[in-house]
């Protein structure tokens, strides 16, 4: 059916792990970062999807991977979140820049 | 008795400890306990000289030291020659704590004195009776030690602190000749043992080049040690020390073991013409150079310790020229007529508390006993016929003219010349003529003092008959048998010799009379005539300026530079690897900075550097 | 090879006064003292011990023992263990050192009477340096060698960080750093060795290498281990240009440290050059003598000459002992038995020297609170028995004849002239020099006026006896020096001199 | 999946976890309904049982036949053991520094939450060290790391908390997301997510594109794998949040936190990376890949050495201290000598009480820079004996048990083919350097006079903790063999998870 060979889902995750790569270290908006995170982890969620259907050895495995991490990635966000809310309370700004009280 | 010859130097050594240990909290006694030690340590010696007339060379060794399968020994040995240094040593040594007892009286440090004393009578009774050349250095380091800690006697006066400094120092630099020559001679012959090396060398096992190297690195030791040119200027600074110790240590003794020791090593010298003529050379030069600069001294004991320098080199004259009996027969005489000189000057600083002659004068009267002693010794030394230094000097120019070095020879007579002179010089200067004012008061010696004197005296006088072309050559065929090498007992020169001898010495005393005396002559004729000369002269050559320049500054000069390396060289790398250590860490720092992206961005550089060499590598596929 | 009794005791019998003075108040200095001094004693008396009966023919052997203590490996898994025991052994050099640590050990810890304030801690630091001294000498063991070496580094540190003069944090740190490197570069030859040859018993170790002909190491590889061994002893010894270190301890540590550290942890250095260096590696050892030998005249020199530039005491001492390692070296670049015999000399008349040195300098410090020869001038006059010490101290060390430091200069030259004539007449430089400058630093101190007339009490006679020890051993070996040759003897054969 | 099946699994091998699981229940439900009156201590104590209940636990576990249950997603093997044991112990004192931890900004009210979440952070590391596939292993990844971020921003009030626990998500979700994409190839080249399946499926592995898709997927977990155990240059975040965290947290990230990342690696290097062939077919692709290891540890101890000499605040030192032991360990990986196994748990073991004792210490003495340290000696000298002699051990000075794990490891790179000289040289130049700051406190402690008197925040606890700690190293430093012994009795076939 699907003509899309494997290749092109992992260039498409490899790509997207870039971008929240690069979002995560640039960009300056702490919720941006977060989410640039999530990205990355997405990417991941293609990859194992894709070797789960098109991989040399297909099997479910990849996808209930994916399922996990997923869950991990949520979990992940949530805690991110909330820090950034208590960090916010503390220090009245979301920019990652100013998170630099902490250094030599 | 001769094998327990050992037992000579004990005594004084005995005499050092039990000074030195119990001396101050002993009151009373322990000056005279001294003196009888080293008046039994003359006994023994003169007992084994005795003994030794009669019976063959005695030798004692055990092991010393091993080294992997080599053993070296210690032990002694007696043969005539260091039986008769014995009792040389031990007599002045005996006659020298008689007069310190008298001499140091009232000094508070007197006891750490005749422990001193005791040291160094020790140390060269031991060198004297030393086997092998281990023990002979081992020694002839010693000696040098205890005439160091005598010449810094007076440890606070700055001039003796450098005296004592520079004695040291300068006999060292001979002695590491001899260290290198001795070394150098082990490694040729297996041994240190005397006997061994003569019968490696008669056996004609040594080349001649290691025997004229090791021969002249040895001469060296003995040049540092007998005041030799170029390192003389040691010995006339030596004075500082207390009077005694110069008539010990610095004319009678001491300065003569260089010339004991080419006597001693007479065979290896004797193998090598160009190492005799070594000698020759260095000797004769010593004794007319020395000379020079004693006629100009003021100051009496400089005067005779140029005179000493001079006499020495006469002695190693002798050796060089083959002299072998010439020369240890000159070291017997000057022994005695030097030492005498010494006391008899002793008495008179003693007695005037000046050692500046322009400052005496007229004492002949005052000193009944000091003044014609000082003249025998006088007489003695300047070659008068009948007394012993006649005989001893006359023997050196019949050796040195029957070599034919006439150079050398020539050399011999102004310097007998320049001997009369400078000595008649100084008696007249310091027993003829006014009495000065401010020695009014002066006194003779206390018995004690002029005890040893008279005893010296006598000797100056009569110790010349045992060689004299007259009266038998005793001393001459006595040493001579049994000694490996070409030695001659005596040698007959022509009668002009002994002629010329006389007149050059008459001449010497007549000029002295003239100008000193009489003051026929104007004292400055001569300086006024050649005044640079005159100032050549008497600021000794220049030699100890030249020292102090080449390499006192020299060594300054060094230990500067090695300084600044030490500070910025070395000091600078360590600061370097710092600074490095330090910059790396402060750039590691700066990375953090507090940015969390920039820490992530640090770590994505880490992994792309991981995966673009992977990927230009291949991965180590 | 049972458990290695007697040179237990010998090695912790000070660990056991740690212990009680940790019982002790801190305030009961007497109590204190009195314990340090007594848990010194043990060691002493039984290294005497052995001594004297190997001198009746027992063999040396006989104290060496062995107990297992540590195996990394899994033999049953992987079939490969690498086993670490604890095992003590003494040779006839060793047992000297041994011997010498033990004797400068109480000594030391007499002089260490001058330290004002926290004697518990001090004390507890000095038996620990000591331990770790005479470990490092009873071990037959590399990695207890090791670990002893750096017991003692670390003590060493400690107690001159605490009871040091003016600079003590730097010079500590200095000591920790230069030392450290030494010992990881030591740490480095050694786990090579043991990672290769599975051993890292000494004796094992030696007959391995010395049957070796290119299957475990190659030539190369040894060569490269022999000098990483150069460089790690030589950073103790000292070597030049490594030497900065010592001279800020010689110059800042408590005297009675310096006793030590002079006296015996320089000489780890020489121990283990000739121990280690030559004894595994004899061929290479062979091949780098040239160099060996003119670093010796450098240490020699370079030590000698800036000697004669210092005003402090302490200085002087400290660069002179570079110029007596020196001879150390040159003695061991001869490579004969002469040479050996003379750096092992060397190694214990200097370590006697440099302590009754150090003693005297304790004895000074305390008085005038100043080693600088400026502020010393005519001591004779003031302490007459000191500067009588101080005088015969100095003679001992430029190399009088009658006292031990001749006998290792005389016999490392007499080496050195048979293999490398030419470098030993540059070296003869030295001797002289020797004298100009200890003659400088001695006559400066105790002749002259004394112009401050602060009248001092001169040594007291409790004062006087461990100088006098020290004297007796120096002279004892300087008269008949084959009471030591006889006990090297059979090493330095073994060495194959 | 039927009842029965459940009930086949011999669900005792997960005992030790299931306590630790049940009390952070328990915990949490208890934290919840407890009357805010009811001080939580007693729940930091409830938790300390429990982990000494896992312990006894584990114990009766040795010497039982490796086996897995759960479709071979959990593995009991003498490796998960052996390191399940040094993560509970460590657990067990963190646990004992949290309850004695009274930090300027009250913690009180989230001391509950504090005691479990810590433990379900344990229960995650004790997961990986046990787990058998990669989900679990990355899932007990997930537990600890999750878990860890908050317990890094418990002081919720406190600025530098928070900052440290918002660096430590960002840092951390980056390093999660490279794990996970580097685990994703491995799945994908395998097609199986458990490791034994995997191993042997790509034993037969030749197609060469392939091989370059596993190095890279090697290379991203190792990568994601640094930012755990803090290697350079993966490791900026530590020495931030580690100054952030409360000390109890920052001890759990130098002590459990750095072990669990070093099971995984050894687990998954072990397991899978060596059994995958390299090209030329005569090598595994572990060793292939040494070399980026070796770059690796070697970066870490000089980054981690050097740049900790600048450090004036001791907490920040002993972060970049952690950096540089996470190098020397790399070390012992680097080498995979024979015993590397072992070598890394007696490391661990030797780390775990140096670091315990030296961060109880801080919390003891309540202090934060170097400087403060002034005077220790004469203030309170039994504490400056301690300080000094976890200095040496972490410094490596023979005779503590740091010396022993050093010459360990050193020893391993050494004796291995191709020997690896140049590593070891690092090692122990790095070690040198390391002393100047190691050393730097002792100078403070012992030889500088004190410039101001010391606020003791002195529980007793913090003392039994420190001594404990201090006697185990010295113990070990000395008596090495009692470790040894303990480790080759019970787990004489250590390498049986293989199997």
């Amino acid at each position: 059916m699907s003509s899309v060979p494997l290749s092109a889902y992992l260039t498409l995750a490899i790509i997207l792990f870039c971008i929240g790569l690069y979002g995560a270290l640039t960009k300056k908006n702490t919720v941006i970062v977060l989410i640039a995170i999530e990205l990355m982890l997405n990417a991941v969620n293609i990859n194992l999807v894709a070797f789960s259907k098109y991989g040399m050895m297909p099997s479910i495995d990849g996808q209930i991977f994916a399922l996990f991490a997923i869950a991990v990635a949520a979990a992940e966000a949530a805690v991110g979140l909330a820090i950034l809310i208590a960090i916010y309370r503390n220090r009245k700004s979301v920019n990652v820049d100013d998170y630099n009280s902490l250094k030599n | 008795m001769m094998e327990i010859a050992w037992i000579i130097p004990l005594f004084p050594l005995f005499s050092f400890l039990v000074l030195l240990i119990f001396g101050r909290k002993w009151r009373r006694g322990q000056i005279d306990f001294a003196v009888i030690l080293s008046l039994v340590s003359f006994i023994c010696a003169l007992l084994v000289l005795f003994a030794r007339f009669t019976q063959e060379n005695v030798k004692v060794e055990f092991t010393w030291l091993t080294i992997g399968e080599t053993q070296l020994t210690a032990g002694f040995e007696v043969n005539q020659l260091n039986a008769l240094m014995l009792v040389i040593v031990s007599l002045v040594s005996f006659l020298v704590h008689m007069y310190s007892k008298a001499y140091m009286e009232g000094d508070e440090r007197i006891t750490v004195f005749f422990a001193y004393l005791g040291l160094f009578t020790f140390a060269m009774l031991g060198l004297v009776l030393s086997p092998n050349l281990l023990q002979t250095y081992i020694f002839w380091e010693l000696v040098g030690v205890g005439s160091f800690l005598l010449i810094g006697f007076y440890f606070y006066k700055e001039e003796a602190k450098a005296a004592a400094k520079k004695a040291f120092i300068m006999t060292r630099i001979g002695d590491v000749g001899l260290l290198i020559g001795m070394i150098l001679l082990f490694w040729q012959v297996g041994s240190f043992e005397y006997d061994e090396i003569f019968a490696v060398i008669s056996a004609g096992d040594l080349s001649e080049t290691m025997a004229t190297l090791t021969a002249i690195l040895i001469f060296i030791g003995a040049v540092g040690k007998s005041g030799q040119f170029p390192l003389h200027s040691w010995l006339p600074d030596a004075m500082e020390g207390p009077t005694p110790v110069s008539a010990l240590i610095h004319a009678a003794t001491m300065v003569a073991a260089g010339v004991y020791l080419v006597a001693a090593l007479y065979p290896l010298f004797a193998f090598s013409e160009v190492a005799m003529l070594t000698i020759a050379i260095v000797g004769g030069f010593t004794a007319i150079f020395a000379a020079t600069i004693g006629m100009t001294q003021r100051d009496i004991k400089r005067a005779l310790a140029y005179s000493t320098v001079s006499q020495l080199g006469y002695m190693m004259l002798a050796l060089g020229v083959g002299g072998y009996v010439a020369g240890v027969f000159h070291l017997t005489t000057h022994a005695f007529f030097k030492a005498l000189l010494f006391l008899a000057a002793g008495s008179v600083i003693h007695a005037v508390h000046t050692q500046d002659i322009e400052k005496m004068g007229g004492l002949w009267k005052k000193m009944k006993w000091t003044a014609p002693l000082f003249l025998i010794g006088t007489m003695a030394i300047s070659g008068v016929p009948l007394l012993s230094g006649f005989f001893s000097k006359e023997e050196i120019l019949v050796s040195a003219w029957v070599s034919g070095h006439y150079l050398l020879f020539t050399l011999a007579i102004i310097a007998a010349f320049f001997t009369a002179f400078y000595m008649f010089r100084l008696f007249f200067l310091v027993f003829g003529g006014e009495e000065k004012k401010e020695q009014s008061a002066v006194k003779e010696s206390s018995n004690w003092m002029t005890v040893p004197m008279l005893v010296l005296a006598l000797l100056a006088i009569v110790a010349g008959y045992i060689q004299t072309p007259w009266f038998g050559t005793f001393l001459g065929d006595w040493l001579t048998t049994g000694i490996a090498a070409n030695v001659h007992g005596h040698l007959d020169g022509p009668l002009w010799v002994m002629v010329v001898a006389t007149v050059v010495t008459f001449l010497g005393i007549l000029l002295a009379w003239l100008m000193y005396s009489k003051k026929v002559l104007s004292r400055d004729w001569f300086t006024s005539r050649a005044p640079y000369t005159y100032q050549l002269v008497i600021n000794k050559y220049y030699i100890d300026e030249v020292y102090q320049y080449i390499f006192v500054k020299g060594s300054r000069f060094v230990s500067q530079i090695l300084h600044f390396v030490e500070v910025y060289l070395i000091e600078g790398l360590i600061s370097l690897v710092t600074i490095t250590m330090r910059r790396l860490s402060i750039i590691g720092s700066k990375f953090q900075n507090g940015q969390t992206q920039l820490y992530g961005t640090v770590a994505f550089v880490g992994l792309a550097i991981l995966i673009v060499v992977f990927a230009l590598t291949g991965g180590g596929f | 090879m049972g458990f290695p009794f007697i040179l237990t005791i010998i090695v912790f019998a000070p660990l056991l006064g740690v212990l009680l003075l940790t019982l002790v108040a801190k305030t009961k200095e007497k109590l204190i003292k009195t314990v340090a001094i007594l848990s010194t004693l043990p060691s002493l008396f039984l290294s005497i011990y052995l001594i004297i009966s190997s001198k009746m023919g027992v063999e040396l052997v006989s104290y060496s023992g062995k107990l297992s203590w540590m195996q990394f490996g899994n033999p049953e898994v992987f079939g490969k263990l690498y086993s670490i025991d604890y095992e003590l052994g003494v040779d006839g050099f060793s047992l000297i050192l041994l011997l010498l640590t033990a004797l400068l050990s109480t000594l030391a810890a007499f002089a260490s009477f001058q330290i004002k304030a926290g004697w518990k801690g001090y004390y507890m630091l000095f038996l620990l340096l000591e331990v770790g001294m005479l470990g490092v000498f009873a071990a037959e063991n590399l990695i207890l060698f090791f670990i002893f070496f750096e017991v003692t580094l670390v003590a060493t540190f400690f107690l001159i960080g605490k009871w040091g003069l003016y600079e003590k944090e730097r010079t500590a740190f200095s000591l920790l750093i230069y030392n450290g490197m030494g010992s990881a570069i030591l740490l480095v030859v050694i786990m090579v060795l043991f990672a290769k040859t599975g051993t890292a018993n000494i004796d094992a170790l030696m007959s391995i290498l010395s049957a070796d002909d290119g299957t475990v190491f190659s030539s190369k590889v040894k060569t490269g281990l022999l000098i990483a061994l150069f460089i790690a002893f030589g950073i103790k010894l000292p070597i030049w240009p490594f030497h900065s270190w010592m001279v800020k301890v010689h110059s800042e540590a408590p005297a009675a440290i310096v006793m030590l550290h002079a006296g015996v942890l320089l000489k780890i250095g020489a121990y283990g050059l000739i121990h280690f260096g030559l004894g595994f590696f004899p061929k290479q050892f062979e091949s780098l003598t040239l160099w060996l030998a003119i670093l010796g005249v450098i240490n020699l020199l370079y030590g000698a000459f800036l000697a004669l530039s210092q005003q402090e005491l302490r200085k002087i001492l400290a660069y002179s002992s570079i110029s007596h390692m020196g001879i150390v070296l040159i003695g061991l670049a001869a490579l004969n038995e002469a040479g050996i015999q003379g750096a092992m000399f060397q190694v214990v008349s200097h370590g006697l020297i440099a302590a009754l040195f150090f003693y005297l300098i304790g004895i000074f410090y305390e008085r005038y609170q100043s080693t600088s020869m400026a502020d010393l001038n005519g001591l004779a006059k003031t302490m007459p028995i000191a500067s009588g010490f101080l005088l015969v101290a100095g003679l001992a060390s430029l190399g009088l004849p009658g006292m031990s430091g001749f006998v290792a200069e005389f016999l490392a030259f007499l080496g050195l002239f048979q293999e490398w004539p030419v470098i030993a007449v540059i070296a003869c430089l030295g001797i002289i020099l020797t004298a100009v400058y200890i003659l400088r630093a001695v006559l400066g101190i105790t002749f002259g006026q004394q112009e401050k007339a602060k009248m001092v009490r001169d040594m007291t006679a409790f004062e006087i006896w461990p100088a006098i020890i020290l004297l007796l051993c120096i002279v004892g070996i300087g008269v008949y020096p084959d009471i030591l040759s006889s006990t090297l003897k059979s090493i330095i054969i073994g060495l194959g001199g | 999946m039927d009842l029965d099946t459940l009930l086949s699994f011999s669900w005792h091998a997960m005992g030790p976890e299931f306590i630790i699981l049940g009390t952070a229940t328990l915990l949490s439900l208890l934290d919840l309904f407890l009357p805010r009156s009811f001080h939580r201590k007693w729940l930091g104590w409830l938790s300390v049982a429990s982990i000494v209940a896992a312990i006894v636990f584990l114990l009766t576990l040795i010497g039982d036949t490796p086996f897995a249950i759960l479709y071979d997603t959990f593995r009991l093997d003498s490796f998960a053991i052996a390191f399940k044991l040094v993560l509970l112990v460590a657990a067990g004192f963190v646990l004992l520094l949290a309850i004695s931890y009274e930090p300027k900004e009250k913690l009180t009210e989230f001391r509950g939450e504090f005691f479990y979440l810590f433990l379900v952070a344990l229960l995650g590391a004790m997961i990986m060290s046990s787990s058998g596939d990669l989900i679990t292993l990355f899932v007990g990844l997930e537990l600890m790391t999750l878990s860890s971020y908050i317990l890094v921003g418990i002081r919720k009030k406190h600025l530098p908390s928070n900052e440290s626990a918002m660096k430590y998500v960002i840092n951390g979700g980056i390093a999660t997301a490279i794990t996970l994409f580097g685990m994703s190839y491995l799945y994908g080249v395998a097609g199986t997510t458990n490791l034994l399946e995997m191993a042997e499926r790509l034993q037969e592995l030749t197609n060469t594109q392939h091989l370059f898709l596993l190095a890279l997927a090697f290379l991203m977990i190792l990568v994601g794998l640094s930012f755990k155990i803090a290697a350079a240059p993966f490791h900026m975040w530590t020495p931030d949040v580690y100054e952030g965290a409360p000390i109890p947290v920052t001890a759990f990230l130098s002590i459990i936190s750095k072990a669990a990342g070093f099971i995984l690696i050894i687990r998954m290097f072990i397991t899978v990376f060596y059994h995958i062939p390299d090209v030329s077919n005569n090598s595994s692709l572990l060793m292939a890949l040494q070399s980026f290891l070796a770059v690796l540890a070697a970066v870490t101890m000089i980054w981690g050495n050097i740049v900790a000499l600048r450090q004036t605040k001791i907490k920040r030192m002993l972060a970049y201290s952690s950096v540089a032991h996470a190098g020397y360990l790399l070390v012992a990986v680097t080498a995979f000598s024979a015993f590397m196994v072992e070598t890394i748990w007696f490391y661990l073991t030797a780390y775990l009480f140096m670091t315990i004792a030296v961060f109880s210490l801080l919390q003891l003495m309540n202090i934060e820079e170097v400087k403060q340290l002034s005077g220790l000696s004469k203030r309170a000298p039994l504490l400056a004996v301690a300080l000094a002699l976890t200095m040496l051990g972490l410094a490596g000075i023979p005779g503590t048990s740091g010396f022993i794990g050093k010459l360990n490891i050193f020893l391993g790179a050494l004796s291995t083919e191709p020997t690896h000289y140049l590593l070891a040289a690092i090692l122990i130049a790095t070690t040198v350097i390391s002393y100047i700051y190691y050393f730097k406190l002792i100078i403070y402690a012992f030889f500088r006079e004190a410039n101001r008197t010391f606020q003791m925040s002195g529980k007793k606890m913090n003392g039994v903790i420190i001594s404990i700690c201090v006697l185990m190293t010295v113990l070990l430093g000395v008596f090495p063999q009692l470790a040894y012994d303990f480790l080759h009795q019970n787990f004489l076939s250590f390498y049986d998870f293989l199997q």
